[in-house]
């Protein structure tokens, strides 16, 4: 059995996790999964870290590493978009068409820091299109990360924040608190693409395995979006 | 005025138990072997050391009673530790200021340039404290604790490290201390010299415990105290100027039966003086003896004689009206047939003007 | 990653974060001087459980500690619910917020080298003081601080050098608000991880050239009057 | 969220830190020691300047301070290209690497406190070791250290529980790889990311109970052997 | 075996600059006002002050030479400072053993007991050094001196701390060490009466400079020297211990031109002594007189007068084949008419009994 790593955004923990569990399973093969944030990642691997394939958590970084040659070209593939919520842990506060956002005295409102995580892109835009970006400004808490924009808004210290919808939607639950799921003509997709860094037959098996309807089912029950399918 | 002090202090291998009575003027000397509790029973009157059942008064301040303690630095007092103490972070001059800035300038008496002066340290004024010898570093110690007008001085054993012309310039003020300023001074030295030179009053401490207290005269020539079995056993006398001789620079002073002639000193006719005169200058004769060199020559006669150590006596005479110690060998007394009642001249080679 | 002009950004993040450092290092002095003084002096039994406790915060993660410290700082938590039934503004995101997470971390950094250095002291030199008349706070500002000298140097270099470079725990509770709680070393973090190389290098360079002169002075201006030992 | 058991990810990771932090420790303590002490004696005009240096590494966030590292140690790096080309293994992503940097990033902790403790035992000790015949070496160990030992104490707090709790400059040049460079802190910080609050409580928890009690014996142990001062 | 000693050593405000050659036995006072730059001195031969041109040799030990150094841990010395310097992380007993452990044993001399014994901190040995009071501290740094069996020992004040008792202890032992160890001893004091019951040579510094220096009586009776000045001038006679009396407890001590009578020591005939004539205890008769109590009197012969004070003139006399020193008024002295040549008789009412 061969062991390979594979570096994936600390959003996709959950998921990527359930998916490993079943490869490691069917092929015997071990995966040791790296998470982390996909900026250090990226640094990581241009300077000779020994990943086998990376999970991004946007579609930059791994198409860079394919132009500077770091990774295998043509291995580079979406394996799931990120869709955006604004939710908040209490109930009924955030109303199912995001009026909140201009009704609401809320104090604080979380989002990613849109430089780094494409989540917080996506914010930018939905706040941008409603005219809010300016307005809002000393009232927006930015994470460095999707997983700090949520803990910003679970924690109660903003009332509400743009976050993943993966973030509270766990297979068979139903959701905690309030949301307004962001229609996605609203922002560009969230494509968290993967590549393959060193070629080898178990990780290339890892990464068809991740396309398998098998794992799709899983990264749906995630909240994750899959192409094509909303 | 006086200084009451009742300390019971207690450590693993030593306890201070002393009740004390002190004058509360002149210099009262603490005197013992090494360890015996001197450094502790000062400690404890400028409260560095507490304990808890403590009575300490000194003059009209009540410093310690039971539960009331007066904090050190509510004290007016000076001390000059046994050891080193300067601050090492102030020059010499800021060493001095420290203590005298936290003086009301209407209770500054000694001026800190008086201090100075005394104790040489002008040049030193701007050095740091490294940088000064052991000598240096006690006359600064000593320059500090008396800028600061104390009421009263604690001194552990200040004079340690100076040399003898240094000491003889420095006691003579300590001395002119009580008449200046009327503070009293308590001393610790291991030195009797010193003791017998300055002190007006001893308290004797052996292991924590009080032996004996009293004034200095009667302390010397107490035969049944280790002092008066010592080399400086002696006595004090008190006398007046009774006028100069200019002719040989010799000052006379009369005391109640006789008259000494010492060398010549700066004091008016009719000032009072205390002399002491050691045992070990004093020699008998049974004749008045002319053609001599010793000028001072008393008729007395034996009151007491006890050994003092196998081959000498300490004999103990009266001259008039004042007592004398004699410290000669047994053989001596043997052939000139020494007893009780006999009639002696004493010759007193030399005597020490101490005021 | 070419050569970059430092955003405007990124000048008000430097003079945030040199006023955070300066206030935190202030408060840790006035706050650690006190403890520190206490514990050099007490002999207490238990003294050595209060050692312990104030080096614990030092073995979290920064991040983490940000976490835990949002979570009590939150409307569910201690802190948070004491605040509101004071009727006092919460204090996540805010810049006081940042002071109070910068304190409690660089704490140990403070006291430790303060309470060597007070215990190095002896009594000796206090009880001289107090026999020449210094009230138990006069000869600790005139004795015990003067002779202590290096141990404040060393608390207030490390406590300023290590809130400089603190990042976890501010990031945490500030929320990356540019111009209140976004501060220099986030700033760098966010170029770093937004693959803006040539913003980090300068901002980086800068403020080591710029913390090299003040450690340089600092230290320069203490040998000035350095108290030497024999 | 709930309860969870530690993974045995977790407990490798534990074990790892351990070792880290050990390591770490006394290298900087061997290395730290003669570095204070010559610092402590000497005379040298530029000393201020070495000092600053020291200091320094501390103002950068430490993500950044490994970002830099990793640079340095990467192929393309100055020290990389060096242990290339002296055909030794590169060092990023490894452990020893992880010890580099955390040596590194705590030096200052060390250093100082030692210096301090160095600086005020002042030359008397020394020359009377001297004159008794112990040889300079033996009067460092005989004489110095022993009178140093607060100064040791705290540097080895310090410099132990900050290596514990590091994590940005661990993260970046180690790679954060289960079971070879995941440290717990990293392990506490993914659990958080992932939000899996349970474990992250379990970990923090178990991390904070543990150095209490690491840091309360030496602390009571320093008691019993203390120099009083007088 | 003689000890060549050659410094210079400059500071702020202060010059070291000597050569001396002492004698490389028998104990070496160092005596000068306080800040002459006595511990500098010490301090260089002990190699911890550095000085680049010096030289120092001490008998076949060559420790400096222009460049060549023999560092400090190499040099077998003890050094008493002046200041304590006890190590603060040993107890007694290990600050003892600090420096005997590193000392071969084939070069073990002196047994730490004897020094723990001699210095009486048998009692201390378990006690931290905070735990000492200040005489105990100066106890303690003379045993750790001693016991490490130096080659020469250096003594900056070391008896300051101490009671007379406690000095007439450990003083007999340092005078013995020549005897036994056959080690020099350079030793500081500022206290004239150590120094010279102490010390076979002495060595006179002023700021800085050597003002002179030679065997003690050479030095004591040196007119010109400030120490013929002081209250502790005075010769030192050689003798030989002729005999006891035992109904007496004395013992006679015989010299070139006569008979001692002393309290009785514990030594045996024909035993080599020395004995100290102070100037003050010497009075001048012009017959020889019976029925006194001094048992001591020579004929003598002035060779000289010079005045000492206004009030006091000092007579050197020659009896026989020595030399004494009298201090007189000189009024007593223009009353028995004392000339050069004139005969007198001396008259010693105390003498001590150096060795
Ligand atoms: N570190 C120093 N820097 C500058 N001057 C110094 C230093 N140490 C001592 N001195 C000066 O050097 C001179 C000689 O000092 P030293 O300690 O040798 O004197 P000493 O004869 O031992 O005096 P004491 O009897 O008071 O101990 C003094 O004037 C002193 O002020
Ligand atoms: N901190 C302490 N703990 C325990 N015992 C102590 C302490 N300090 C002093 N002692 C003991 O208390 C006794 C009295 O000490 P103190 O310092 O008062 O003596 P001293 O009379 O001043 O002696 P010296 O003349 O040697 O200075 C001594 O036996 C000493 O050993
Ligand atoms: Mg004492
Ligand atoms: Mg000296």
């Amino acid at each position: 059995a061969d062991k390979i790593r594979v570096a994936v955004a600390s959003n996709f923990t959950g998921t990527i996790r359930k998916i490993a569990e079943s490869f490691e399973k069917s092929t015997g093969h071990k995966v040791i999964l790296i998470f982390g944030s996909t900026g250090k990642h990226y640094a990581q691997i241009k300077h000779g870290a020994p990943f086998d394939a990376f999970f991004a958590a946007d579609a930059r970084r791994p198409k860079l590493l394919e132009k500077e040659g770091v990774a295998l070209p043509g291995s580079r593939f979406t394996y799931a978009i990120g869709k955006v919520i604004l939710w908040s842990p209490q109930k009924n506060y955030v109303d199912i068409e995001g009026k909140t956002l201009e009704q609401k005295e809320f104090r604080y409102l979380s989002l990613a820091n849109p430089k780094l995580a494409p989540y917080g892109k996506a914010a930018q835009e939905i706040l941008q299109g409603r005219g809010l970006w300016k307005g809002l400004r000393g009232r927006m808490v930015r994470g460095e990360n999707i997983g700090q924009t949520f803990q910003f808004v679970k924690s109660g210290n903003a009332e509400l924040g743009f976050i993943a919808y993966s973030q509270v939607k766990h297979p068979g639950e139903s959701v905690e608190g309030s949301y307004w799921k962001i229609p996605q003509s609203l922002y560009s997709p969230i494509e968290q693409q993967a590549v393959l860094l060193r070629d080898n037959d178990t990780a290339r098996s890892f990464l068809s395995f991740v396309k398998s309807d098998e794992s799709l089912k899983i990264i749906r029950g995630f909240g994750y979006g899959y192409y094509g399918i909303e | 005025m006086t200084i009451t002090a009742r300390f019971r202090i207690k450590r693993k291998n030593f306890v201070l138990d002393v009740d004390l009575n002190l004058p509360g003027k002149g210099i009262t000397a603490v005197f013992g072997p090494s360890g015996c509790g001197k450094t502790t029973l000062l400690r404890a009157i400028a409260g560095l050391e507490k304990c808890r059942h403590g009575f300490l008064r000194v003059g009209d301040m009540q410093w310690q009673d039971g539960k009331h303690f007066v904090p050190v630095h509510q004290r007016s007092l000076g001390y000059v530790f046994q050891e080193a103490s300067l601050f090492a972070h102030l020059n010499v001059r800021r060493n001095l200021e420290y203590g005298v800035k936290r003086v009301p300038v209407s209770q500054r008496k000694v001026s800190m340039d008086r201090a100075i002066a005394l104790l040489g340290i002008e040049p030193l004024l701007e050095r740091r404290t490294n940088q000064l010898s052991g000598g240096e570093k006690q006359r600064v110690a000593i320059a500090r604790a008396l800028a600061v007008s104390p009421r009263i001085l604690l001194m552990d054993e200040p004079l340690s490290a100076l040399d003898l012309t240094r000491k003889q310039e420095i006691m003579p003020y300590l001395e002119s201390l009580h008449d200046e300023l009327d503070i009293p001074v308590i001393y610790v030295s291991h030195s009797l010299d010193e003791v017998v030179r300055l002190a007006d009053h001893l308290v004797l401490l052996e292991e924590g415990k009080l032996k004996a207290a009293g004034p200095i005269g009667e302390m010397l020539s107490r035969l049944d105290l280790p002092l008066a079995h010592s080399d400086d056993a002696g006595v004090i006398i008190q006398g007046i100027v009774a006028g100069h001789d200019d002719d040989f620079d010799l000052t006379y002073l009369d005391f109640p039966s006789g008259r000494f002639s010492v060398a010549r000193k700066a004091l008016s006719v009719g000032h009072a003086v205390r002399l002491k005169v050691a045992a070990r200058d004093v020699s008998l004769t049974l004749e008045y003896q002319s053609n001599t060199s010793i000028l001072n020559i008393f008729p007395a006669t034996i009151e007491e004689i006890i050994p003092d150590g196998g081959a000498q006596v300490m004999v103990r005479l009266i001259a008039g009206e004042i007592v004398m110690l004699s410290r000669i060998t047994r053989k001596s007394a043997t052939l000139l047939d020494l007893k009780l009642g006999k009639k002696v001249y004493a010759q007193v080679k030399s005597v020490v003007l101490l005021t | 990653m070419g050569t970059m002009v430092l955003s405007e950004s990124d000048l008000i993040a430097l003079v945030i974060t040199l006023k955070l450092a300066g206030i935190t290092t202030l408060i840790l002095l006035l706050l650690g001087t006190p403890i520190a003084w206490w514990m050099a002096r007490t002999r207490w039994r238990f003294k050595f459980m209060l050692e312990a406790v104030i080096a614990l915060p030092l073995v979290l993660p920064p991040t983490v500690l940000g976490f835990y410290l949002l979570v009590a700082l939150g409307p569910h938590g201690p802190l948070g619910g004491l605040m509101d039934w004071l009727g006092v503004q919460r204090l996540a995101f805010t810049f006081t917020g940042l002071v109070i997470g910068s304190v409690f971390y660089s704490m140990p950094f403070v006291i430790q080298p303060l309470q060597n250095a007070f215990t190095a002291i002896g009594n000796r030199p206090l009880e001289v003081a107090a026999t020449l008349g210094a009230s138990p706070l006069d000869r600790f500002f005139t004795v015990a601080v003067p002779l202590a000298r290096s141990g404040f140097l060393t608390a207030t270099v490390l406590g300023f050098a290590h809130t400089v470079g603190e990042f976890g725990v501010v990031l945490m509770i500030g929320g990356n608000i540019p111009g209140e709680t976004q501060v220099l070393s986030i700033a760098i973090y966010d170029h770093v991880e937004a693959l803006e190389y040539g913003s980090a290098h300068w901002l980086s360079g800068g403020l080591l050239v710029l913390s090299f002169l003040m450690l340089m002075s600092v230290y320069l201006l203490n040998r000035r009057f350095s108290v030497v030992q024999s």
